[in-house]
């Protein structure tokens, strides 16, 4: 009749240590590939022209509010109108045929009205509220969820956006407060004791983020 | 079932005591005189208030033993049981006492005016009073009373007696009729306990309702009594008697159920408190509120911590529960906290105010606390002890004796 | 060995004498065979074809209702405002209940020293792993976007978020998975040395393999036995007070809240009556077909069901006191909306439902004080449909009168379930009874060992079934 | 059955070698009683086997009680005080404020639901209960079988025909060839002791696992790496596709927002945030109030900040005049809106001004606002012009709020203000600053 061989018994030690490592794997996989690190940070659409940011914010320095105009007062960065384009590119029309093609679709939606259809790069869940003006008039800066983004060339999604991401600064927002008068200044760094500061920046503010679920979710 | 030759012939050890039973008398008068001292000299300036309520909690103490022994005599019947043989005469005598609480219950009726408020409402209970006028009121309290007492002395005595007679006559027919009536007697003992707790406990509050209260008594009562059967087999032993009939293995079951029923009580206790403190109705929470404000928080802690942690630590191993001086320990201890915990039901007050301002006095123990308790366990222990000095302490010709006697936890 | 299969009254016991608990004269052997030819034969009764048949459709139809409700959401159902718990609940807590006879039987009976215990607790057991598979589906289910299910655990998250341990749903995952686990833990014990008599019989070298496999390698040692049964007795000391804990949960879910009903402190010993009263009924109902098909009589005899209908008598009794309290308590306590609850319920729209569950749970079992009932085969057979039809209305009254008529009138509304609810209970059962006639076939029965054990054969006969602790 | 005393047949395979004495019983009367001879007769490595726990074996053999219950112990109590920590950690400590180096993701969660208490103590004991029993449960089950040395798939007495009948009915000693106390009387003693055969079994020398066997778990192990490869790689990338959405759940609604600005089927031009329709106006463009929305008074240019007007008021902190948080916010506008082509002093050398007149792209670069022509404009006018553009120059005014556009106007007179400015403009105070040599 059937035996079991002898060599079986000996992969007790082994079964012991798949039955603890399995679910260890399990756990890695999970964490760390449905991270949204993994799946959304890095998302870098192709946009229909091809905008530097960092010709436009790193080199020309323009300030994001040039174009992102609402976002001191409204909950969302607007993307801008083609007319805020054209009020420089009615002039400027490019060195080579390259440029001159990319900022004819520019003259072209301008003319014919028909939108540019910009991808938007940061995009929350419908279900969280987030409001660009609460956090931009308390002094934090765009850089904080958005990056360098003088240094993109595309832009692409550098942090996370998920609710821990978010819970991180709502916890603790002191390492992400400026004074609110450098909030779109891309390379601003504390000039003094940064913990000093962030209680000082807090404390004037009246910053004391609320972790309730009904803060985002409303 | 299975004999290893380990049946003893208890016809060869002492299985009575002489006729009379000299702690019985000492007993009866101690009992009688700390009565008498605490109704008539009322010390420490108390009144018939103070008076009726050391006694109502003395009176239920040993009630809910004898309650409690009941139950064992009917559950071991009910599913003929062989281990416990050898102790459940004691257990029927214990039971048998009812008698003895029927007429000590007439205090509490007489006086009823001094222990329940429904009987004298205040303005704020009136309309909730009037409501239940249909159940509680004068007439319906005393025949409700009567029944109880008479199904309780139906049943302890008709099972003692008969049992009795099994000794004399040797009859098993009577185990076989025994266990047929035990199942209906249950039925009539879970009706008459239930609304017992609601009539000498529950009404202490009029306004406030649980629908577990019952059940809460019952585990109470079944403990307390399993609690004073194995001190009672013990001093039996101590007496030179049944010494080799009640054996560690019948201490380990005795600990066993005491352990259950601790457990027990915890589930049940847990359960009103966990539901009323999680809904938060202020008709019922108000109950708790009395209970874990002021001092009484105290009381709520030690009974938390006595009536559950403490013992469950101490007595989950099997070792305590077989060897007696532990199992002694067990056995006080079960009673003293069903002690408190009668004390943590029927004392505190019913008007918050004062507690929960932070004002409320202590913990009103009081001296005519012992002095009821000493009275009322006197008497109860004259009635018992005296029981068992006039039958064998076992059922000698019992059919499953055998097996109790060769009983052996695996 | 295995004698003719026949039903032998051993119901009645003479004080002093145990009556049996196998019948035929098996001897060791015997019971082995008797046990595992039912795995050993290469066929089945037709009438277990007919039954894997007919739940296999079913459960083929909970497969295609549970991907429909996940399609589509759990608008398929009749679920609408107040009455937000229908059918989904009422089985989960039916099930749950159905479960709990198993543990009874094989821990609760094994603590009482209840030898009889060993013909049933196999099945019973079986019994509890299924129904609680059936009851994990619908809490499952009722959520709506199942994919999220992994929210109930306590697992670190991107959403760095956690459980409300407040919550009595929250305390129904752990305890029903816990319930799940240990028993499963349990049921497979005490297969391991039966599992191994199946090995040293196999014929195939498949059988052989996975009885072997499943068997660990068991030999029988006095030593690994010692050990053996101390595990199996704390582990039923462990199930004794889980088994009550899980119902009392289910029950906090319930009365946990303030909706008139609902809130009452009775609810937690009442439910765990309630779910052993109709698990036993359960127990009962399969076994009677059990033992007919697969020749087990001699080893689930008439003393057996006797026992057991003993205890659907007192746990229905328990289960009328917990009703009577329940009137008494809400009229007692002189609350308007707690009185008016309890009204509708017996005299409401739903007046129908709570007296089938009133007739059914309490005045059909007190046939059971008669002995011919309680060893009557088509007497207890009817009893124990009516007990299940009559526990799953009581689920259903409590959910759903108590819902539908809160304390404001203006939002009361009715509630009637969709076929596709209808259809997912339906599946439910095929599921249950699929996974049983699977057991049925390929696993022992009956507790050989055990059965063993308590056979009154030598002065050594004791153990794992016989002296408790 | 006589005792008899048969050696396993050899069947063809590996090598074997004896290994276990085995002796069968017919009840377990005769195994007790001739474990109890076993016992005294001093052997150490033997064992009886039985198709039920016999009672009094454990005595016969001299078994001592196991240490399980201590061990189950220990396990349940690891689970109440999980299940304390599990939840005292997760929904009673704001851990982010008192433990920031503790990743997020392990960080508990406050937050009050039906107002119960973050600490809710008797709403914690069901979950510690149910962990306590579970882990307890794991203790009792593993425990066993750890102890037991279970799984042992192969059993050198498994090898043995007459062996197999140890789980249905027949009693088995089996001791140890390697037992000090084995010799030849070995086997007269448990005759002696009513066995009814005797034999040895034989174990197997050696065994190795089949070469297939190692190599599909070596493939097994290599495929699990693939997942961490991938998703290293997923955590550096960057993809322009967005991430495969398998459950929308409520991320992404069927809806157009505002905030999306996304582009709109239902209109030919597919923009979804309107333009002005032709012929009718903005709110903010039907007014009584000339001066503050055009910049106009009568038929001129106005010549005055309108700070009458409440929301010029509010960006001066109240005050009804130009006054130095106007300038600030002017300023701050100023650096936003115009600085990149005028430049920060007016002159009109911004950034994006010299970039492209550097590379000749066909730029006319703005005027000084010191050029005369502008020094003369009134306010008016240059309301107008940040408003409605001028030249080459784009309207700004659907990008800067009209109040604003105010302020801007402030600042800019002050740039010209600056550009003609003499030292007694500086204040006395300031003044040696800037005499004094760098």
């Amino acid at each position: 009749m059937f035996q079991f061989p002898k060599w079986m018994n000996g992969l007790k030690s082994a079964l012991a240590v798949g039955l603890l490592a399995g679910p260890a794997y399990a756990v890695v996989v999970v964490l760390y590939g449905f991270s949204p690190q993994a799946t959304d940070v890095g998302y870098q659409p192709v946009q229909p022209i091809p905008y530097s940011h960092a010709l436009h914010v790193g080199k020309l320095g323009i300030d994001c509010r040039y174009c992102h105009t609402t976002v001191e007062d409204a909950a969302h960065a607007a993307v801008p109108p083609t007319q805020t384009c054209m009020n420089c590119h009615s002039q400027i029309q490019g060195r080579d045929d390259r440029q001159t093609a990319n900022i004819k679709k520019i003259i072209d939606s301008h003319t014919t009205g028909k939108p540019v259809h910009w991808i938007r790069v940061h995009d929350a869940a419908d279900f969280v509220y987030f409001n660009h003006a609460a956090h931009i008039n308390r002094g934090v800066g765009c850089v904080s969820c958005h990056g360098r983004v003088d240094q993109m060339e595309v832009v692409y999604q550098q942090e996370h956006l998920s609710m821990q991401w978010c819970l991180d600064c709502h916890r603790n927002p002191g390492p992400h407060l400026r004074p609110p008068e450098f909030v779109t200044k891309m390379d601003w760094a504390p000039d003094r004791d940064p913990a000093r500061l962030a209680s000082d920046l807090a404390e004037q503010y009246q910053i004391n983020p609320s972790t309730d679920c009904s803060t985002c979710h409303r | 079932m299975a004999s290893h030759g380990h049946t003893i012939d208890i016809f060869s050890e002492t299985r009575r005591f002489e006729r009379t039973c000299p702690s019985a008398l000492i007993a009866a008068v101690i009992g009688v005189a700390a009565l008498a001292a605490g109704f008539v000299m009322k010390p420490g300036g108390a009144d018939l208030r103070q008076f009726m309520n050391s006694y109502l909690l003395a009176y239920l103490f040993v009630l809910s033993i004898s309650l409690g022994c009941l139950f064992f005599v009917l559950i071991q019947h009910v599913v003929a049981a062989g281990w416990s043989v050898v102790v459940r005469r004691l257990a029927e005598q214990i039971a048998g006492a009812m008698p003895l609480m029927a007429l000590l219950v007439i205090p509490i009726v007489v006086f009823r005016t001094e222990l329940y408020p429904w009987l004298n409402p205040t303005d704020e209970m009136k309309h909730l009073v009037e409501h239940k006028r249909p159940y509680l009121n004068d007439t319906f309290f005393i025949i409700r009373v009567a029944a109880y007492f008479a199904v309780w002395t139906l049943l302890s005595r008709g099972f003692l007696s008969a049992s009795l007679r099994q000794d004399a006559n040797g009859d098993a027919a009577i185990s076989t009729r025994l266990r047929t009536l035990a199942a209906p007697s249950l039925i009539l003992y879970g009706v008459t306990v239930s609304f017992a707790a609601v009539d000498f406990m529950k009404a202490l509050s009029p306004m406030w309702f649980s629908t577990i209260f019952g059940v809460y008594w019952f585990a109470g009562c079944a403990l307390s009594g399993f609690g004073f059967l194995a001190l009672v087999a013990m001093w039996v032993q101590g007496s030179g008697k049944l010494t080799r009939a009640i054996t560690k293995e019948h201490y380990h079951d005795l600990g066993k159920l005491m352990f259950a029923f601790v457990v027990f009580w915890t589930y049940i206790a847990f359960s009103q408190y966990m539901l009323i403190w999680y809904a938060n109705i202020p008709e019922e929470t108000r109950w708790y509120l009395v209970r874990q404000s002021g001092d009484w928080w105290q009381v709520s802690l030690a009974l938390l911590l006595g009536h559950f942690c403490i013992p469950f630590v101490l007595f989950i191993s099997r070792h305590p529960k077989r060897s007696k001086a532990t199992l002694f320990i067990f056995a006080v201890w079960v009673l003293l906290m069903h002690w408190l915990d009668l004390f943590y039901l029927t004392r505190p007050p019913e008007a918050p105010e004062g507690l929960l301002a932070g004002t409320g006095g202590g913990i009103p123990l009081h001296l005519l606390d012992a002095l009821c308790i000493v009275g009322v366990g006197g008497l109860f222990w004259a009635w018992v002890a005296s029981a068992l000095a006039r039958h064998s302490l076992v059922p000698e010709r019992d059919p499953w004796l055998k097996e109790s006697l060769a009983f052996e936890n695996y | 060995m295995a004698s003719i299969v026949h039903d032998r009254d051993n119901t009645i016991e003479t004080p002093g004498r145990r009556a049996p608990l196998v019948t035929g004269g098996h001897d060791l052997h015997g019971v082995t065979e008797v046990v595992c030819r039912v795995a050993e034969s290469r066929s089945a009764p037709g009438a277990w074809y007919l039954t894997m048949g007919v739940s296999a459709a079913l459960l083929a139809a909970l497969g295609a209702m549970i991907g429909y409700l996940f399609f589509e959401g759990v608008g398929v159902w009749g679920l609408n405002n107040p009455v937000g718990w229908g059918f989904d609940i009422t089985n989960f807590v039916f099930w749950v209940g159905i479960g709990h006879a198993g543990t009874l039987i094989s821990a609760i009976l094994y603590l009482f020293r209840q030898k009889w215990r060993t013909g049933i607790n196999r099945f019973a057991e079986a019994m509890t792993i299924f129904a609680v598979m059936c009851a994990g589906l619908f809490p499952g289910i009722h959520i709506g976007r199942v994919w999220l299910a992994f929210y109930l655990f306590p697992l670190p998250n991107q959403m760095a978020m956690w459980p409300n341990f407040r919550s009595p749903l929250l305390w129904d995952v752990f305890a029903v998975g816990t319930y799940f686990t240990v028993s499963l833990l349990f049921w497979y014990m005490g297969l391991i040395p039966d599992l191994a008599t199946l090995r040293d019989r196999a014929k195939t070298k498949l059988s052989a393999f996975l009885y072997g496999l499943f068997s660990m390698g068991w030999t029988g040692s006095a030593r690994h036995w010692h050990r053996y049964e101390r595990a199996y007795l704390i582990l039923a000391a462990l199930s004794t007070p889980l088994v009550l804990s899980v119902h009392s949960v289910v029950s906090f879910d319930f009365a946990t809240s303030v909706l008139p009903g609902w809130h009452t402190t009775i609810f937690p010993p009442y439910f765990v009556a309630g779910a052993i009263f109709s698990g036993f009924a359960m127990v009962v109902m399969l076994a009677i077909p059990c033992r007919a098909l697969f020749g087990l009589k001699d080893l689930i005899t008439l003393r057996h069901l006797d026992n057991m209908n003993k205890v659907i008598l007192a746990t229905g009794l328990m289960v009328g006191y917990a009703y009577t309290t329940e009137f008494f308590v809400a009229w007692y306590s002189g609350s308007a909306w707690e009185l008016f609850a309890f009204k509708a319920r017996a005299m409401g729209p739903w007046w129908w439902s709570y007296w089938i569950m009133f007739s059914c749970n309490v005045f059909v079992p007190q046939i059971f004080w008669f002995r011919w009932a309680r060893t009557s085969i088509p007497v207890m057979l009817v009893v124990s449909v009516l007990v299940n039809v009559g526990m799953w209305f009581e689920r259903f009254v409590i959910i759903v009168t108590s819902l539908s008529t809160d304390f404001l009138p203006s939002a009361w509304d009715t509630y009637w379930p969709t076929w596709v609810e209808a259809w997912t209970m339906a599946g439910s059962f095929g599921l249950f009874f699929f996974m049983f006639g699977l057991f049925c076939k390929f696993l022992p029965m009956v507790a050989i060992s055990e059965v063993k054990a308590v056979l009154p054969h030598d002065a050594h006969a004791g153990g794992a079934g016989g002296h408790g602790h | 059955m006589s005792a008899s005393t048969v050696t396993q047949k050899s069947t063809a395979g590996p090598a074997t070698a004896p290994h276990t004495l085995v002796a069968e019983f017919a009840s377990a009367d005769a195994l007790v009683r001739a474990c109890e001879q076993v016992r005294n007769a001093g052997y150490t490595r033997w064992d009886a086997h039985s198709p039920y726990p016999v009672h009094g074996i454990d005595r016969a053999i001299g078994i001592r009680a196991t240490r399980l219950p201590v061990l189950i112990f220990l396990c349940g109590a690891t689970g109440t005080t999980i299940g304390v920590l599990l939840q005292w950690w997760t929904n009673a400590v704001n851990a982010g404020v008192q433990f920031p180096w503790v990743p997020t993701f392990l960080q508990g969660y406050n937050f009050i639901i039906s107002g119960k208490p973050y600490w809710s103590f008797p709403a914690n004991i069901p979950v510690i209960f149910e962990l306590t029993i579970l882990l307890s449960a794991f203790g009792a089950f593993f425990g066993m079988l750890a102890l037991n040395g279970l799984p042992q798939h192969y059993n050198p007495l498994l090898r043995l025909d007459r062996f197999r009948r140890v789980t249905d009915d027949r009693f088995f000693i089996s001791i140890g060839l390697d037992d000090p106390k084995y010799g030849s009387a070995t086997r007269r003693l448990l005759e002696g002791a009513g066995a009814a055969a005797v034999e040895i079994a034989d174990d197997v020398k050696e065994s190795a696992p089949p070469r297939w066997f190692l190599r599909a778990h070596v493939m097994l192990a290599c495929f699990l790496l693939i997942p961490l490869a991938v998703i290293a790689y997923m955590r550096v990338d960057k993809q322009s596709q967005p991430r495969i959405h398998i459950v929308q759940d409520m991320d992404n609604q069927e809806r157009y927002t505002a905030g999306k600005q996304m582009a709109n089927d239902v209109f030919a031009d597919g923009r979804s945030a309107r333009p002005k329709i032709a012929g009718t106006l903005a709110r903010e463009d039907f007014t009584q109030d000339p001066h503050y929305y055009q910049g106009r008074v009568g038929d001129q240019w106005a010549t005055g900040i309108p700070m009458y007007h409440p929301e010029l008021q509010r960006l001066a902190g109240g005050a009804a005049e130009v006054n130095e948080q106007l300038m600030r916010r002017g300023r701050d506008r100023y650096a936003i809106f115009c600085s990149h082509c005028h430049g920060l002093d007016g002159a009109g050398a911004g950034r994006v001004a010299t970039y492209v007149v550097q590379r000749e792209i066909g730029f006319v670069p703005p005027k000084s606002y010191a050029d005369p022509d502008v020094l003369v404009r009134p306010v008016g006018h240059l309301f107008n012009t940040i408003t409605n553009g001028i030249r080459t120059m784009a309207p700004h005014g659907d990008q800067i709020p009209v109040a604003d556009r105010w302020a801007i106007v402030a600042y800019v007179k002050a740039l010209q203000r600056a550009q003609a400015a003499t030292i007694e403009d500086v204040p006395t105070e300031q003044r040696s600053r800037m005499t004094q040599p760098k």
